[in-house]
């Protein structure tokens, strides 16, 4: 298989990379390990903004839609319930429908495989009914399986705060959350208020002792200002933040930088989001752990860049195009997050861990 | 920490601190085993970690690693389970030209007494049932197996740590001097003098001679080995091509690329050792693979090991080869000979560094 | 992460506990992969995806490195688990993957 | 416990399916993971780890920590998160290593 551009993951950021590379004329292929397209966003119940102005105020699932329907008149190569398995020697991408594997020769590539949870581990973490919270927000809003009657979360990010919203609209009852650090990691305050009013405890500088329970979580202790609380559940979430997905970044040779903000261990990348791999370009959570508008908008620069190198758009109407997204892109983008992005392309001659292979 | 020891070993890997091991049952000066990281990140760690003998050529070589694989048991004994395995080993054929090539090879080992069998298509089946019926035949031979190369090398390490030998690790040679009868060994974190020097160094023996100026000629060549995930017991041998370790999972491997220190993997090799695997043992098609490594051989220009002193070098000492997990075992035995007694139980000129007509350059 | 009590498990697939990498922490492993080679962390069908950050802050609390001095652990393909037979191609030619009857050459029917 | 109404994105269970978990009958839904549609009917221990023989189930969902690994129609080891049901399935717990013998002289 030949094309210009394959896209690898379905998400946002490569829906996103294969509306600006597929409307120029460039041929794409865009795989995803799923069976539908869309990535996490469809089990995204939360209204999602900001976003980038055409866009407009969405609830996930909507966005999805509507990211999916611009592409229909466009002939792009969807291969989904397909994965990377790997690399031939001579670049081209491996690719399985768990029949066989195939090569894909691609011109460019564009890396939007997205982000991982974390673990969180205290004793007894491995019990069934602990999972998380990705899994369990998987299980209400895709699979319409109610995982539990009552829950404690762990960790309170914003993310923390959208699955606690979403678990109790779908009748679950949420205990507490429990967060290490002396304040709540949210940013976004109306959430934790409506957390808050809806009679959700959040224990402060607590951590869990242990769970237990026969074949499946039932009980868990909580440390809480010296004290232990012990809380009758049957769902833990833990919420351990999320860090780029890297593996296929690792077998192309790429090297990385580490920003603790954007999520740990970072692919090195410049200003066109493309890695220190001539033919690799990557997107989204890839490139940092960041909000569904920002993801949005690296799927666009990295399509962008794609057409420009190879001859759909010419340089001085990319570097136009490039130009107005990352102003879009600071202004839309968490503060912190935005800096710790440009700290990381302006590093980009000088990454923390290079030829991996070479022992 | 002590910067004078009468011997020093650089390179703690399978050779290194299996003489270093070695050395400590019998030595009483101080040893210390200098690694640029910490063991194992070498050849050491990424080996199938065969103990084989037959079909390696010609039999006289055959005949050293034999000496090793004998002393096995004995060394499980003393520093404990390090997952050795006689087995036998089987090399399996599929076509009847093999057979003569096999008969010849049974032949020329008997004479220097190895044991090779040469297997009919039943007596295989009987003793391997997975394997694919379409075999023709294999050579056998009782004497080889494999072994665990994580705890082999860990359990050297704490054997010798428990006898005073001390390692540092993440502590990179950078330079060695001879003078006044003493070795000076400048690293990252310190500077040593000892007595005796002895250059372990793997895949990277031609460095660290050339930081004396000795020439010693190992190249790299890359294998790349499947992993499957853990199955129930079902191999019985080790085949030539793949092997099942005690913890359930099928090692599957056996291709060469020169590739220098690369030690990435390609679906290329991959696809081609799937394909070998399933040839040889069709009943794996539903395992799952769940890693591909490689590792690189330490591969003398000659293809032998290359072990003993160094002429015109008093005290010095090297230790470079291919199937060092196999050989670790005699290797530590006769270098610690040669330190304590001067001399070998066994002959060992055909190893030496000599024939590469080696001599202190400059 | 909870310090306190050491049998922790920190890697879920080979169930090897926080005191077990603390040990070999101890005998002078500083990488994810001298872990993994010393107490099997990072082998199970997972291939680290979900100990690496937890190895990486066991390491940071053991040896005091920053984490931003902690290397990753060497990824390896496949990316996932896969079956054999779906890796393998129906050819029947091998180039590089040889066997060992191969490497036996024969000098005027005799081994050389 | 299946979502019959959701809040926010209405009836979305339509076309049911039977699926078998040790030769029990259970009901589940088109779109359903196999993982999702065990724990909706109150299965959460999927198997057991190999060295402690601990219960294991769902964690990541993403096809990352094979946690929820069962056999399934015959197979092992499958990852039953990225998994979707369908009519008639057999799903068993994941309790110990696979076995190949049983495979070599079947089909």
């Amino acid at each position: 298989m030949e094309t210009d551009v394959l896209i690898i993951g379905a998400g946002p950021a490569g829906l996103a990379a294969a509306l600006e590379t597929a409307s120029r004329g460039l041929a794409v292929i865009l795989i995803d390990e799923s069976s539908s397209l869309g990535g996490q966003l469809p089990q995204q119940t939360q209204l999602i903004r900001p976003l980038p102005s055409e866009y407009g105020p969405l609830r996930g699932f909507e966005l999805a839609e509507k990211l999916i329907n611009q592409l229909e008149d466009y002939p792009i190569n969807y291969l989904l319930q397909h994965r990377v398995v790997g690399l031939y020697a001579d670049g081209s991408v491996g690719v399985t429908d768990e029949e066989n594997v195939f090569p894909v020769k691609a011109k460019k590539m564009i890396m939007a495989t997205g982000a991982a949870e974390r673990a969180v581990a205290f004793p007894k973490w491995t019990m069934p009914g602990i999972m998380t919270i990705g899994a369990a927000q998987t299980l209400i809003n895709r699979d319409f399986v109610l995982p539990g009657n009552e829950a404690v979360i762990i960790g309170s990010s914003d993310f923390a705060m959208d699955v606690a919203l979403q678990l109790m609209a779908v009748g679950v009852n949420v205990k507490g959350i429990v967060e290490e650090q002396p304040e709540v990691q949210a940013s976004d305050n109306v959430k934790i208020e409506q957390v808050q009013q809806s009679g959700v405890p959040i224990y402060l500088n607590a951590s869990i002792i242990e769970a237990r329970g026969n074949g499946e979580v039932a009980e868990i202790d909580i440390e809480h200002t010296g004290t232990v609380l012990t809380e009758k559940v049957d769902l833990v979430c833990v919420d351990g933040g999320r860090s780029p997905i890297l593996d296929l970044f690792y077998q192309l040779g790429c090297s990385f930088g580490y920003q603790e903000k954007l999520g740990g261990w970072i692919p090195q990348y410049n200003s066109n989001f493309q890695t220190d791999r001539e033919d690799a370009f990557l997107a989204g959570n890839a490139a940092g752990i960041t909000s569904q508008g920002a993801i949005l908008l690296t799927g666009m620069v990295a399509g962008i860049s794609v057409c420009e190198k190879l001859q759909a758009i010419s340089h001085d109407e990319a570097q136009q195009i490039r130009g107005s997204l990352f102003k879009e892109l600071e202004i839309l983008e968490d503060k912190d997050i935005w800096e710790s992005r440009i700290h990381h392309i302006e590093r980009y001659a000088n990454p923390k861990l290079k030829d991996q292979f070479i022992s | 920490m002590e910067t004078r020891f009468e011997t020093v070993v650089i390179g703690g890997g399978v050779v290194g601190s299996g003489i270093a091991y070695h050395l400590s049952e019998r030595y009483k000066g101080g040893v210390l085993v200098l690694d640029k990281k910490y063991p194992m990140t070498g050849t050491s760690g990424s080996t199938q970690a065969w103990v084989w003998v037959h079909n390696k050529t010609p039999s006289w070589y055959a005949e050293f690693n034999m000496y090793s694989a004998e002393l096995y048991p004995y060394l499980s004994k003393k520093i404990g389970d390090v997952e050795y395995k006689r087995t036998g080993g089987l090399s399996p054929f599929f076509s009847e030209e093999d057979r003569e090539k096999a008969l010849k090879l049974a032949e020329a080992y008997r004479e220097i007494g190895i044991k090779i069998k040469v297997l009919s298509r039943e007596e295989v089946l009987e003793k391997e049932p997975s394997m694919n019926p379409e075999v023709v035949g294999a050579t056998y031979s009782s004497i080889d197996g494999n072994v665990n190369p994580f705890r082999l090398v860990d359990m050297y390490m704490r054997a010798a740590k428990k006898n005073g030998v001390n390692y540092s690790t993440y502590n990179k040679v950078t330079g060695i001097e001879k003078q006044d009868g003493k070795f000076t060994v400048v690293s990252d974190k310190e500077t040593y003098e000892c007595k005796n020097l002895i250059l372990a160094g793997g895949t990277w023996s031609r460095e660290l001679g050339e930081m004396l100026g000795i020439n010693i000629p190992v190249n790299q060549l890359r294998g790349q080995i499947l992993v499957s995930e853990p199955l129930k017991p079902f191999l019985n041998h080790t085949i030539s091509g793949l092997r099942q370790a005690n913890n359930g999972e099928v090692l599957m491997g056996y291709s060469m690329e020169e590739k220098g220190f690369d030690r990435s993997t390609t679906l290329d090799v991959i696809q081609e050792t799937a394909n070998m695997a399933l040839h040889y043992v069709p009943s794996l098609k539903k395992a799952k693979i769940v890693r591909a490594f490689s590792g690189i051989r330490a591969m003398p220009e000659d293809g032998f090991p290359i072990i003993g002193k160094v002429p015109g070098v008093e005290n010095l000492y090297v230790a470079a080869t291919h199937s060092g997990v196999t050989l670790s075992p005699l290797i530590g035995t006769l270098i610690t000979e040669l330190i304590m007694d001067g001399e070998t139980s066994i002959p060992i000129d055909r190893y030496s560094i000599s024939r590469f007509g080696v001599g202190v350059k400059g | 992460m909870n310090r306190l009590d050491k049998s922790t498990i920190i890697c879920r697939c080979e169930e090897i506990s926080y005191e077990e990498i603390e040990e070999v922490i101890g005998n002078g492993a500083r990488t994810f992969d001298d872990i993994k080679r010393l107490t099997r962390c990072g082998m199970g069908p997972c291939q680290a995806k979900i100990c690496t950050s937890l190895v990486a802050k066991v390491i940071h609390e053991e040896t005091g490195k920053p984490l931003h001095e902690i290397p990753l652990p060497r990824m390896r393909m496949p990316l996932s688990p896969i079956k054999l037979e779906t890796l393998a191609t129906d050819s029947t030619s091998f180039s590089t993957v040889k066997s060992v009857l191969d490497e036996v050459e024969l000098e005027d029917g005799k081994v050389r | 416990m299946h979502i019959k109404d959701h809040p926010v994105l209405g009836k979305q269970l339509q076309e049911p399916v039977t699926i078998y978990f040790k030769d029990q009958p259970y009901q589940a839904y088109q779109q359903q993971t196999v993982a999702a549609a065990l724990i909706a009917n109150d299965i959460k221990k999927f198997g057991v780890s190999r060295k402690n023989i601990q219960d294991r189930g769902l964690f990541c969902s993403r096809g990352r920590c094979c946690s929820c690994y069962m056999t399934v129609n015959g197979e092992d080891h499958v990852r039953t998160c990225m998994t979707r049901v369908e009519e008639g399935m057999e799903i068993y717990p994941n309790l110990e290593d696979p076995e190949v013998r049983r495979d070599g002289n079947g089909d």
